[in-house]
């Protein structure tokens, strides 16, 4: 439990022994909120048929998103799967960019192109976005190879679901990774279901940390609803990466509130599982309570931030719907880089 | 006759088969306790138990080859691929294991299976979940390649090919699967590798599979406000082809425009547009024109979609061009 | 060690509280031996240019095919890699249809279509012979999902290499298999190299009986030199997945004493490494020697054995060699069985 | 100039990008410490060490990714494949990942990489060593797919392929490793997309790639006997294609055949006939005429696998078809 403290006067609190800055907390909640609240807003958009296709929310999973982003150097590399908004916007890209790519518009941070499930920030080196389950594994490991090849340090953070860990290329991935002792964090995001498929129903072994022993890559379990156990355990694994030891697993035990994407009903689960996760367990209101317990913010000042919040959510929609549509002569922009004029297909041009 | 959707069709065929048939199984990600993404398969957990339908865990490469070794081991299974997008990562059970069995074994092995699923450009979903894969299956022998564009064909081609004792890659369209249609009732099969003229006419024809034929069918009323008559061959098949009717239709039109989703560069189109130059050279009047999905990969923007799929106005276009009535 | 006993009057031995029976003895002996003469016969014929392609042998690793074969019941199933001639001998097949294959001739055992890495039997449940590493694996399993649906109590005998394993598609196997119960016996051949590559320079966890931790499949490890060390565990293992249990894996340790190929000189690997397997570790020299020490048989007898099976395999070799090249017909037979007249491309015709 | 075989100017090629470029890495099957199945790398882990020159363990889909990632990050990855055959297992990784990566990502990441080893029928290697993937590859915008035919133009399209910002599938033939040529030394490129005249000639164009090249200049010197004089032309990179070259010849001979060791339907030679017709239909005076792979798997049997390919003969046959000398 959390206890209220201060350390050279700074407002803070400490936590299994680490000292959070009240403005670190700050950071984190507000952005666990932010999340929230922008996804709420997707959905509504969604609903409303102005974003189209598949649209995954990760409302119940912010704490993972946010404690990752918060344990990682900037330099460090991200990617995920297609349930993307909640880590690209931890990782503090542009919320009208992401809002204008849910509708398609010019300013969307991939242009229009990729939609709720390819968002993309090479300058927060954040790499998508992928809508192939376990794609970005391989991918995140070759990440992690670059960075051994220029010897920079930097970590390879890739992500994948309790779904996507059954997929082939998964193992062959654990084992190159520690072949070679990439400097590669898998996290696993535990929220124990793959669209409307138990973790059981899928998985022999449902403790997914373990997922690498026959790989010798360690793992460890996390409470994926605590965003500073989260942060914590993720430093650890961090620096396990970091200094040349090779991969290892992260679990993070978690669980998403709505179903798989915008057309799931989810009616696979239980409304007392939901319950018991979304009221006994949701990591915005678990850190809420912390604070206060600690002295360090009031419930008032809770439900002023969430107004601001909204209103901010909401501005940033105004703006983004206010955008245009791409320029249709995009359609043929970024297919490849050296053209090469008069050959067929032609660049720009139909038949 | 009963007006059912697509997908209702598609659900008729495997319930039938699997009542006469105990070695037929649905085998895929979903498709039992989820009735299926696309509610393909609604209902037939209940009715089959889960002996019959299996849900499968995300690994495409692995549950396509556990089809491959039931089905040689004398099963009939259905692999369910969520979209075809997914099977990528099963193209070596399919290309390498099934197609090539019966060959390898010199008859000793086969695999008669079907691989089913939603293929095509979907709605909105971008580049990584709307492709045409249908392009690489017709290149390789050892393969049967089914694309049905209705209800009715959904059925009695889905259940042939279920019969059938090869492997057969039946690709469903996402977009159709709400489509009503009226469709027999009860045991119905359309045999495997015969087109099909959904509408006759004398000036030009244009040759569209799955989704397609329908944007050629509406093309084809455009046409004939113009005074320009169109026949409307579906192949139905792609692989192998019944060139047969295409070439006897366009040597009555002497024109031809073909149509597809997937990609132009040795696609489909460019097969059949080869073929019937080959093959009916003297009766044409006009070189073939293929109207066919951009060479890009698909984006999310709704208005860039639009263009880079074919539309009805691009059908019409090249139809005037080959008639001369641009 | 193995001692001279008898029981019931019955001539044989026993090993490790296990009862052999002098005729199942000497047949495991002459199979052996009929593997490896036969593969000196094909590398010769390879050498003449009368076998062509790529051409693998197994000497060294006849222990692993023939103690398999012998604890298998016939209607069991099994598959390997393309290193397969020792399988399908050691499974009772045609030996002369064998070397006709390898020969590409009218009787080979699969018609001239397969050649050295595609045999196949269906009347002794024998599944090839497959080229694509790792490619059986999931196949394998198909077998055991057809026994378990007919419940048939058929196993699996799901075989790969120590580079095979590391194929995604294996561990999306192990999943499927544990979590379904399958009756598949996953036997890893680990002969050390994958090619050129060592075991350690591919895999990052060596023991390779360790590789279904992660999906909870079981596995033990066996002496693959020792024929009948083999036949003991790979009836348990059997047992296992016959009774209901669900996979497990065998890891045989066994050793190729030639090249990858017909055309790898192995020079990766140490003439001192190559002479400890074989003259140390011999499989065949190894059942001799306990065969003599039980009194069961003298070196003179298996002199003569020996050359009875040199004359047998010279005469299989001369009736495959007189067989003609399969019909130019052929070239169109088998592709598909419902073929549909008229419908291109045509059946039997170019163009 | 020097003369060397078509394997030795694939490795100059990539030892001299390797030496002007350390982002430039080797990655394979084999590639390192066995110095290449078909020992194209040969000698190169001596010369850049074990950080550029890698071995892998036997996992195409996860070293393929491997590249696209390390591309993404800013590196050159040359990621072998022993064959393509084995490639299928990573058709994901190449099309799904590198070929839309900059698409879908609006340029902000792109995957400047050569994938690259032995493609087309070897020697006797039975079906599922046997077979001719640029089918697929060519359909898929986002790839550039080049075919070496002889040892010149393999050391200066790899040369360009490493340098090229794209994603590369570069096809080599495994029988061709062995050829020798005259090949320029030191530095050479040869810019993609560039289709090479391999000879002139005014009866009838040839269009032939990859190892087909070899046969179409045999069946020259054979209609040469005939009194017909063929060029030939080979497009060298397919997708995209130099289609101005070929559609020159064309206009120039009037008659063309397109040759291609794989399957016909929806192959390159699908396309390029169809393309040509669609393109020069009234400067042709007879249909194009393709000569390909037959539609089956590679049997083993030596008199089996002649059958099955292309030969000289069925070229020749071809082409005096088209010029009405049949
Ligand atoms: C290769 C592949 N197969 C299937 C799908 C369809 N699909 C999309 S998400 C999903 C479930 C993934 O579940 P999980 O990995 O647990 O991630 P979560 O959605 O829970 O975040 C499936 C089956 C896909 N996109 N890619
Ligand atoms: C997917 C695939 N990749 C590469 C190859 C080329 N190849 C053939 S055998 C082999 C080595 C396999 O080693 P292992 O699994 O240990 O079996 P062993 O040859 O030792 O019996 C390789 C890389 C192939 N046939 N298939
Ligand atoms: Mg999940
Ligand atoms: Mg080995």
């Amino acid at each position: 439990m959390p206890a209220k403290q201060k350390k050279d006067q700074t407002p803070g609190m400490t936590y299994e022994g680490h000292f959070y800055e009240l403005a670190r907390l700050q950071h984190m909640h507000d952005m666990m909120l932010y999340i929230r609240r922008f996804e709420e807003k997707a959905g509504q958009m969604y609903g409303l048929k102005k974003i189209g296709g598949f649209c995954h929310l990760c409302n119940g999973q912010e704490a993972v998103c946010v404690g990752m982003v918060e344990a990682a150097e900037p330099t460090d590399y991200m990617m995920t799967s297609y349930r993307d908004h909640g880590h690209i916007l931890a990782r503090g890209s542009d919320p009208t960019a992401i809002m204008a790519e849910l509708l398609g518009r010019a300013g969307g941070i991939v242009g229009g192109k990729g939609g709720s499930m390819h968002m993309f920030d090479v300058e927060r080196n954040f790499a998508g976005g992928n809508g192939i389950v376990g794609e970005q594994v391989p991918i995140g490991i070759g990440f992690g190879f670059a960075s051994k090849y220029r010897d920079d340090k930097r970590v390879s953070i890739t992500i994948m679901g309790d779904g996507g860990v059954n997929q082939g290329a998964v193992y062959e991935s654990f084992n190159m990774a520690a072949l070679w002792k990439l400097p590669v964090v898998f996290v696993i995001e535990n929220n124990q279901y793959a669209m409307g498929t138990s973790l059981s129903r899928a998985s022999a072994e449902t403790h997914l940390f373990k997922r690498g022993i026959s790989f010798k890559v360690p793992g460890m379990q996390v409470d994926g609803m605590d965003v500073l156990e989260v942060e914590r355990k993720m430093r650890e694994a961090l620096e396990h990466a970091r200094s040349g030891k090779g991969p290892i697993i992260v679990e993070m035990m978690t669980y998403r509130y709505r179903g798989h994407s915008m057309s799931d009903p989810a009616t696979y689960r239980t409304r007392d599982e939901v319950d018991e996760w979304r009221s006994g367990r949701d990591p915005i209101a678990n850190l809420q309570q912390r604070m206060i317990d600690a002295g360090l913010a009031t419930e008032d000042e809770f439900k002023q931030k969430d107004k601001d919040i909204k209103k901010a959510v909401g501005e940033v929609a105004r703006a983004a719907e206010a955008q245009p549509e791409p320029d249709p002569s995009t359609l043929w922009n970024d297919i490849i880089t050296d053209e090469i004029p008069g050959a067929y297909p032609y660049p720009r041009q139909v038949g | 006759m009963a007006r059912i959707t697509y997908r209702e069709a598609l659900n008729q065929a495997m319930c039938l088969e699997m009542e006469r048939d105990d070695r037929v199984f649905l085998m895929g990600e979903e498709v039992a306790e989820y009735n299926g993404a696309y509610k393909v398969s609604q209902g037939m957990l209940e009715k089959f138990g889960p002996r019959r339908v299996i849900d499968t865990p995300i690994t495409e490469l692995g549950f396509a080859g556990l089809g491959v070794g039931a089905s040689m081991a004398g099963l009939r299974p259905i692999i369910e691929f969520m979209t075809w997008n997914f099977a990528i990562l099963a193209m070596d059970q399919i290309v390498n294991a099934a197609a090539k069995m019966k060959y390898m074994t010199a008859g000793q092995y086969s695999c008669p299976m079907v691989f089913r699923g939603a293929g095509g450009a979907a709605a909105r979903v971008s580049s990584q979940h709307s492709q045409a894969l249908e392009n690489w299956f017709v290149n390789v022998p050892g393969l049967k390649v089914v694309m049905p564009s209705n209800p009715a064909d959904a059925k009695g081609l889905l259940a042939a090919s279920i019969r059938d004792n090869d492997t057969v890659i039946f690709i469903e369209n996402e977009i159709n699967y709400g489509d009503v249609g009226e469709v027999p009732e009860g045991e119905y099969i359309i045999p495997l590798g015969k087109a099909d003229v959904k509408r006759v006419g004398n000036d030009v024809t244009l040759v569209a599979h799955s989704r397609m034929t329908g944007y050629a069918l509406t093309a084809a009323e455009e046409l004939a406000k113009l005074g320009i008559d169109a026949e409307v061959v579906d192949p139905r098949t792609i692989r192998p082809l019944d060139e047969a009717t295409i070439l006897a239709s366009v040597r009555k039109t002497n024109r031809a425009v073909v149509i597809e989703e997937g990609w132009r560069f040795a696609g489909i189109g460019a097969e059949i547009s080869a073929r019937i130059m080959e093959k009916a050279f003297d009766d044409l009047d006009a070189p073939v024109i293929r109207v066919t999905g951009k060479d890009v990969p698909m984006p999310y923007a709704a208005n860039l979609e639009k263009l880079a799929l074919p539309s009805v106005e691009e059908i019409v276009e090249a139809a005037r061009v080959v008639c001369n009535r641009a």
